[in-house]
């Protein structure tokens, strides 16, 4: 069976929905939220270099190495809040993001 | 698949068992080597009761730890646990697949081989951070922690050093690399001149990636006990120790070939000339060994604080540096990259 | 697609040996040794006391920062990598385009030197 | 003056008025003193200069007169100021009547005068703004921010239930308006301009005129108030201040009024004879349910509020026959009216005043004590009936005899209105003014001072002028209505063409 | 096209980034003393980009790095708006900071940064510059929004902010991927040009994506959810800062990706921007009026109001654009005014903040008390202030572009959202005064006068603005 830009396609939503459901669905654990963010710029990224190759145009990659770049400051940021939260509230479950309601 | 390629596809296997026996093997020798040396230094004599010279030292130490008992920690992660000695020593030898030993002697003769080279020893601090999670215990948890910052710290290091190579040689294939440092000035043409500060930083910085003296500080055994080994025995503890020095051969290699010419003669002219390549990079290998056996018997322990301090504030902007004048002297000499 | 798929199935073969060798030393004491488990010598090894909680605990932020601090530098190296091998096709632009992010990076590295980020005491 | 013209200067010096009494400092009586005089000089002085705009104008041209226009927001839209003759006498009622709401509230208001001051002054302005304006975008404006100084009025001035009063005001009106925005900005798509003089002229698609008209009908019968959105009247004129009130039900009332005179019937003509059995419907319930329900009230205001919307179902029904009578009856009954009712709540104020209470039960007997307010009181009483020699005869008068013209059923029920108007405007006075003094609150209550009867006199003057010579409101007028027919007629379906061409004098 | 790689085409990003750097190393060297030099340079700073913004390059437009920065007046008029909300937001910020102990001289530099973020989101060119300015900006107000870092509510509210952030960025990015792959390009008049004849699902897809990603940062149903949070959470001066300068690059942005790149498929884009508007301005308008809590309430009619903006979107004309000028313009004064106004309101050095706070405000602080009020009748939009304006001119635009639907609910939802405009007007005007406030500080002040005054002013004198707006809207089609 030939790899085609479909698959790599299927792939990235697949990584997508995961990436999304767990920020919407988990009620765990934050960390696990950062993660799910990285996975879902993991997926954009893939899509970025299946299209990048399949149209054989640079750009894509291009553009995924931003990706990569600011998914990193994204990511340390993600983390310094977190630690700033926790340093608060001692905790860093999801369901103990409830100060404000309403 | 047509059969001209399941014959190569099974020759690339053979190709690969036979170089990852043979760097195992070598790798038993340095370990003797490291002890021979350290013994030497302290005037004593080193092992020399297994085989002739103690040669055979080595592998009666396998031998002892595959007949060890195996110990699981009842409060380890036990998947986890187990995992980490793999994925140690599976990266280890792994970075030898793209090393070029002489004239397209390379198992994969990569056009990215530097970015594999940085990534699998990025990943290695996997390993370490596996172990010591796993654990469940607290020096091994600590000492892990320590280790994976040190090994981050200065990975960051290496990666500008690698750039001033880069720069340099205009590719990120190893052989090309090589390549790049052939020219008739012999062994005054290889980057280690001109890049000297960079050498030496990459030198003392793979000392650290490795974790190895003078920062070995995860295995401080007054502070540490054994560091994220602790709660390891038998072979596990073995690929631990294993995938160190392997990891340090291939640091030792990559020096050979990004300062030291790889497989070139040093005096570019026959008869030297004339050696096989691979001989060169060997001995090259063993000189960058012998100097890292040597640092071990002679410094004396960092402290951690010192450690990370000489990483982020003296190699770092040293590096840092480093890159833009390089940079700058190519662009104004126009330079370089030689395969563009 | 197929040439570079060639060249880097050496690549997935030799990884794959080193695993086995990894894994086949991994599992020979399991096979070949004694085993003689007793809860003393299951438990965590803590200098002769017996450990007192769970080892997972809280530890100094500090390794949070470095840990950043990586992730950081270690990508502006991922931007240096291309950067350094076409180096020659970026020209005098991509030069300085260069230049201007390392000194940005360097007044970002300056500003942690000066909070204290590197301090390890 | 400064390049503007004298319809800019109505507008501007009410505003200098408040410029002036922003710059006093100081809470003191002379300085309140000082401010009080200082809105009743503006509003003064605007009336005279509204005088002088009334004999520049010429009544006997349609036209729009005392033209000024300038750039303003671009893409159509102007600052265009102008008057005809249905905007001219309103400009005059309001230049007129603001004077005596300041006077009124010269004592009955003595916490944050000088806010109050400001938001009269900035009110009359705004009023002025929207009889003045040609452009329907800066009718807009003006007419939506009257809002604004009113609701503060009734909010802070007011009785006890101000903020219920105030909010429902303000959302009732603003939810009309917006609507009727909605299809100023269809019209202003439509035309390219906002302008009412090219506006007035545009052809708009019969189909998209009934839309336009319900919206611009859903703001006017708000404002009129008609039933059955007559809802916050009562309300706010309970508990507005008696100044608010006499302004609410002088002027305010009249926008609706003023506005289907000024676009819905010439710019939307067939829809509007459409509409017209609607209007018709609506008007006649007001005017009998409004006038029953004023009948069973306890509360003077609210009494005389209902009687207004009664009297505004006296207007929509006018306007809504569409024949010269009718048209011209409605505005000279909105003038009427402005000039009785507002007569009549600084009558209530003056009772209020003295005894801070507007149940009706709390009074009676009054006559004893104040013989000059029971003659004050019963002209005006008998002026919001409709005795004729009183100018609230003529525009019911008129109003009626059209009704009768176009659809005799409407007209009866109206006639009956008029009758339940007697019952419960002579109900209220007997109650009040009649019968034994017996309250022991009432027996030294004083009657009308001085100020006071300066107050009413010169709108009983008036009343009574208007009641015997209707000519000059009439004569003011008649150029417009008679352009405004010529619209009207071109516009009317056969049959009505007929029958309008058979009562065209 | 030869790559035009002027730095005046990025001048006034340019210079809010040389500004940040060399701030940070006054800030790195001086110490944390060095926090009010630092915010009035950075104040000086952002005055320098704007009159860069308003004088580099006027009136033209002109492409490049090879397309990926535009400059035209459009973007040069959301920039201006922009750095305004960040400038005023800044000067308010000062005596705020200070008072509460978190005066550290990284705010005005975060500040920076983000708002160089928005001028590069504002004059992208494609998607790449697209996403960079869109991180630019949020990185920097996810740290900006847990400054307060000893407070549980700021750091909470970042945390969320944040998440969601995070969650709307990947989404935005998803989205720009599909686009880049099925159109083949980045840039938008390439991807406009793709689009000709050449209906594309996949694009259609990737359209959704970027949308959901724009809709978080102009906090728009259904991605609003962090707004109110975070605006309760954020110290305040943040929260303004969040309500505006952001919001212009936002919905700036949002215009200029649907308008030029996507001409191709406005029928699909435009049911998207009206399905947030419509869900926007009802939301907002409903959810607002049982808040207690001032900046809370604020949220909601942010939600609101970008609802209203995006009406003007929703038109897909240039009358609609124009539209959004307009309304964006009035926005940015209004909320700066509102905001001005609850970091006025302090008692005994404590801030508080909710609604019953104002009582009788017009008898203890009439002069704050009236310009509240005029920027709650500018909200309600009520003439003849801005917001009427603002108003007027989207609905207007929908009107046009025959979406009457729209805009009968634009009007229903303005009629419920201008019952909590007057609740706040009621409070205080009609309620009995409650303890009176501190003296605000002079600069608050000001930009509350300023706001106010505004607010009636353009009444009188709308020239610059509408004609400033008219040129913008022009220069995007």
């Amino acid at each position: 069976m030939a790899v085609g830009l479909t698959h790599y396609l299927i792939v990235a939503a697949i990584l997508f929905t995961l990436g999304v459901a767990g920020i919407i669905l988990n009620r765990k654990n934050i960390i696990v939220i950062l993660m799910s963010v990285e996975l879902i710029l993991l997926a954009v990224n893939l899509n970025l270099v299946a299209f990048s190759a399949f149209l054989g145009d640079l750009t894509g990659q291009v553009f995924g190495l931003l990706v990569l770049t600011v998914a990193a400051a994204e990511s340390a940021i993600g983390l310094a809040i977190l630690v700033v939260f926790y340093r608060n509230k001692g905790t860093i479950s999801v369901e103990d993001i409830n100060t404000m309601r309403g | 698949m047509t059969d001209g390629s399941a014959v190569s596809l099974w020759l690339k296997l053979l190709e690969s068992v036979v170089f990852a026996a043979l760097v195992l093997i070598y790798v038993a020798y340095i370990l003797y080597a490291d002890r021979k040396i350290w013994a030497a230094v302290q005037l004593r004599r080193g092992p020399n009761v297994v085989g002739p010279w103690g040669l055979l030292q080595s592998f009666a130490d396998f031998a002892k730890f595959a007949l060890k008992e195996p110990i699981i920690p009842a409060g380890a992660n036990k998947g986890v646990f187990l995992l980490a000695p793999v994925v140690t020593g599976t990266l280890a030898i792994s970075a030898f697949a793209v090393i070029p030993v002489n004239w397209g002697w390379a198992i994969a003769d990569l056009n990215v081989g530097v970015l594999y080279l940085f990534a699998v020893s990025s990943l290695g601090v996997y390993g370490v951070i596996m172990a010591g999670w796993a654990s469940n215990s607290k020096y091994p948890f600590l000492s892990a922690l320590r280790s994976a910052a040190q090994m981050v710290s200065y990975e960051v290091s290496i990666g500008f050093v690698l750039v001033t190579v880069l720069l340099c040689a205009g590719s990120l294939n190893l052989t090309d690399i090589v390549m790049a440092q052939n020219s008739s000035l012999g062994i005054l043409g290889w980057y280690w001149l001109p890049l000297l500060p960079m050498f030496v930083i990459f030198f003392i910085s793979a000392l650290a990636e490795t974790n190895r003296s003078p920062f070995d500080l995860v295995e401080a055994e007054s502070e540490l006990v054994a560091g994220f080994m602790t709660e390891y025995s038998a072979t596990p503890y073995v690929l631990f120790m294993l995938g160190e020095y392997v990891a340090i051969v291939s640091m030792c290699a990559i020096m050979s070939i990004m300062f030291l010419g790889g497989w070139l003669s040093p005096i570019p002219f026959a008869p030297f000339t004339w050696v096989p390549g691979v001989i060169w990079f060997l001995l090259k290998t063993s000189f960058m060994f012998f100097l890292i056996a040597m640092v071990k018997a002679f410094v004396p322990r960092y402290r951690y604080d010192q450690l990370m301090r000489l990483g982020w504030k003296v190699f770092l902007p040293i590096s840092l540096v480093y890159v833009v004048l390089v940079a700058a002297f190519l662009e104004i000499t126009g330079m370089g990259g030689q395969f563009h | 697609m197929p040439g570079l798929l060639d060249q880097y199935l050496p690549l997935v073969i030799f990884i794959a040996v080193s695993a086995v060798i990894a894994g086949a030393l991994l599992v020979v004491p399991f096979i070949v040794a004694f085993q003689a488990p007793d809860p003393e010598k299951l438990s965590a090894y803590e200098c002769g006391f017996n450990a007192f909680d769970d080892a997972r605990m809280k530890f100094d932020v500090r390794f949070y920062l470095v840990a950043l601090l990586f992730i950081i530098f270690d990508l502006e190296v991922a931007f240096l990598f291309p950067w350094a091998v076409a180096f020659h096709d970026v020209g005098l632009f991509g030069f300085w385009s260069m230049m201007g992010f390392l000194a940005v990076l360097t007044i970002g590295f300056m500003y942690e030197w000066n909070k204290g980020a590197l301090e390890w005491d | 003056m400064f390049g503007f013209g004298i319809l800019s200067g109505l507008i501007a010096i009410p505003l200098i008025g408040v410029l002036f009494i922003l710059a006093l400092r100081g809470d003191d009586e002379a300085t309140l003193n000082n401010a009080r005089w200082a809105a009743l000089i503006a509003s003064a002085v605007t009336f005279v200069l509204s005088l002088v705009a009334w004999s520049r104008f010429d009544t006997g041209t349609s036209a729009f007169q005392l033209l000024e226009s300038r750039a303003w927001l671009g893409g159509g839209l102007g600052y265009k100021l102008g008057v005809d003759g249905a905007s001219m006498p309103f400009i005059l009622l309001t230049t007129f009547l603001m004077p005596f709401c300041i006077a009124s509230a010269w004592q009955a208001i003595h916490v944050r005068v000088k806010e109050f001051l400001i938001c009269f002054l900035v009110l009359e302005a705004a009023l002025i703004g929207i009889f003045s304006a040609l452009d329907i975008v800066l009718f807009y404006l003006f007419f939506e921010g009257s809002l604004i100084p009113m609701f503060l009025i009734i909010g802070i001035w007011g009785g006890q239930r101000r903020i219920y009063a105030s909010m429902k005001f303000f959302l009732y009106t603003l939810l009309g308006s917006l609507l009727m925005l909605l299809a100023i900005m269809k019209m202003y798509g439509i035309a390219g301009t906002t302008d009412i003089t090219v506006l007035l002229h545009t052809k708009f698609p019969v189909s998209l005129q009934y839309w336009l008209w319900l919206a611009f009908f859903a703001s006017f019968a708000v404002k009129m108030p008609m039933w059955p959105v007559h809802t916050w009247l009562p309300d706010a004129h309970v508990e507005a201040p008696t100044a608010g009130s006499v302004v609410l039900a002088g002027i305010l009332l009249k926008l609706g009024g003023y506005g289907f005179i000024r676009f819905s019937i010439p710019m939307f003509p067939e829809a509007s004879h459409y509409f017209a059995p609607l209007v018709f419907a609506l008007s006649v319930i007001a005017i009998i349910y409004t006038s029953l329900v004023a009948l069973v009230q306890e509360d003077m205001k609210k009494l005389i509020a209902y009687s207004s919307i009664a009297h505004m179902g006296f207007v929509t029904m006018g306007l809504f026959t569409l024949t010269v009578q009718g048209i011209q009856g409605a505005i000279f009954l909105m003038i009427s009216h402005g000039l009785v009712s507002g007569a009549l709540f600084l009558c209530v104020g003056v009772v209020y005043d003295r005894l801070h209470t507007r149940e009706i039960a709390a009074y009676g007997g009054l006559v004893e004590r104040m013989p000059k307010y029971a003659v004050i009181m019963l002209f005006f009483t008998m002026a919001n009936i409709g005795l004729p020699g009183t100018s609230g005869f003529v525009g019911e008068f008129l109003t009626m005899l059209a009704a009768f013209q176009v659809n005799t059923w409407v007209a009866l029920f109206a006639t009956f209105g008029t009758i339940l108007s007697a019952a419960y405007a002579l109900y209220l006075y007997r109650r009040v003014v009649f019968g034994k003094l017996e309250k022991a609150s009432l027996r030294s209550i004083l009657d009308l001072s001085a100020r006071e009867v300066a107050i009413l006199a010169p709108l009983v003057l008036l009343t009574l002028y208007y009641g015997v010579h209707p000519q000059p409101i009439l004569d003011a007028s008649q150029a417009t209505v008679d352009g405004l027919m010529k619209t009207i007629t071109a516009a009317a379906p056969a049959p009505v063409k007929a029958a309008s061409a058979a009562v065209m004098p | 096209m030869p790559v035009d790689y002027s730095v005046s085409l990025v001048l006034p990003a340019l210079i809010l980034g040389l500004g940040a750097l060399a701030l940070l190393m006054v800030g790195a060297f001086r110490g944390e003393k060095s926090a009010e030099l630092v915010t009035g340079l950075a104040i000086a700073v952002i005055g320098f980009a704007l009159l860069a913004v308003c004088y580099a390059h006027k009136g033209d437009t002109l492409q490049g790095y090879d397309g990926a920065v535009v400059q035209d007046n459009f973007g040069r008029f959301m920039q201006a708006l922009a750095l305004i909300g960040s400038f005023a937001t800044l000067i308010m910020a000062i005596p705020f900071l200070r008072r509460e102990g978190i005066h550290k001289f990284e705010f005005p530099i975060l500040i920076l940064l983000s708002t160089m973020g928005m001028l590069v989101l504002i004059s992208a060119g494609n998607l790449i510059t697209l996403y960079l300015g869109f991180e630019l900006m949020s990185l920097a107000l996810y740290v900006i929004a847990a400054f307060h870092r000893d407070d549980v509510r700021a750091s909470e509210a970042g945390l969320k902010y944040f998440v969601l952030g995070a969650l709307s960025s990947g989404m935005l990015l998803y989205g720009a991927s599909l686009i880049y792959g099925f159109a083949g390009t980045v840039s938008f008049h390439g991807i406009a040009t793709a689009l000709v004849g050449h209906q594309s699902i996949g694009v259609v897809f990737g359209l959704v994506f970027l949308s959901a990603g724009l809709a978080f940062k102009m906090s728009t149903v259904p991605f609003h959810m962090w707004t109110p949070d975070v605006y309760e959470g954020a110290p305040t001066p943040v929260t303004a800062f969040f309500a505006t300068a952001p919001k212009m690059a936002a919905v700036a942005v949002a215009v200029r990706v649907m308008i030029t790149a996507f001409p191709g498929i406005a029928i699909e884009w435009q049911q998207i921007i009206i399905f947030i508007s419509i869900c926007s301005m009802v939301l907002g308008s409903f959810a607002a009026i049982g808040q207690t809590n001032f900046k809370r309430l604020m949220a909601y009619s942010a939600i609101g109001n970008m609802g209203f903006a995006l009406t003007g979107l929703a038109a897909g004309t240039e009358q609609g654009v124009y539209g959004v000028l307009i309304y964006m313009s009035a926005y940015l004064v209004m909320t700066l005014g509102t905001f001005a106004a609850i970091l006025s309101m302090q008692r005994k050095g404590k801030a508080v903040e909710t609604v019953a706070d104002l009582a009788g405000l017009s008898q203890t602080n009439p002069a704050m008390a009236f310009f509240l009020a005029m920027i709650m009748f500018s909200l309600a939009g009520v003439p003849p202030l801005a917001g009427f304006f603002a108003k007027f001119y989207v609905f207007q635009a929908a009107i046009q572009a025959n979406l009457y639907f729209l805009a009968v609910i634009g009007v229903l939802a303005s009629v419920v959202a201008a019952f909590y405009y007057l609740r706040i007007v009621k409070m205080m005007y009609f309620d009995a005064p409650a303890e009176s406030f501190d003296r605000p500080d002079t600069a608050v002040r000001a930009v509350l006068a300023v706001a106010g005054l505004v607010m009636l002013l353009i009444v009188v004198y709308p020239a610059p603005v509408v004609e400033a707006a008219a040129a913008a809207a022009h220069s995007l089609f």
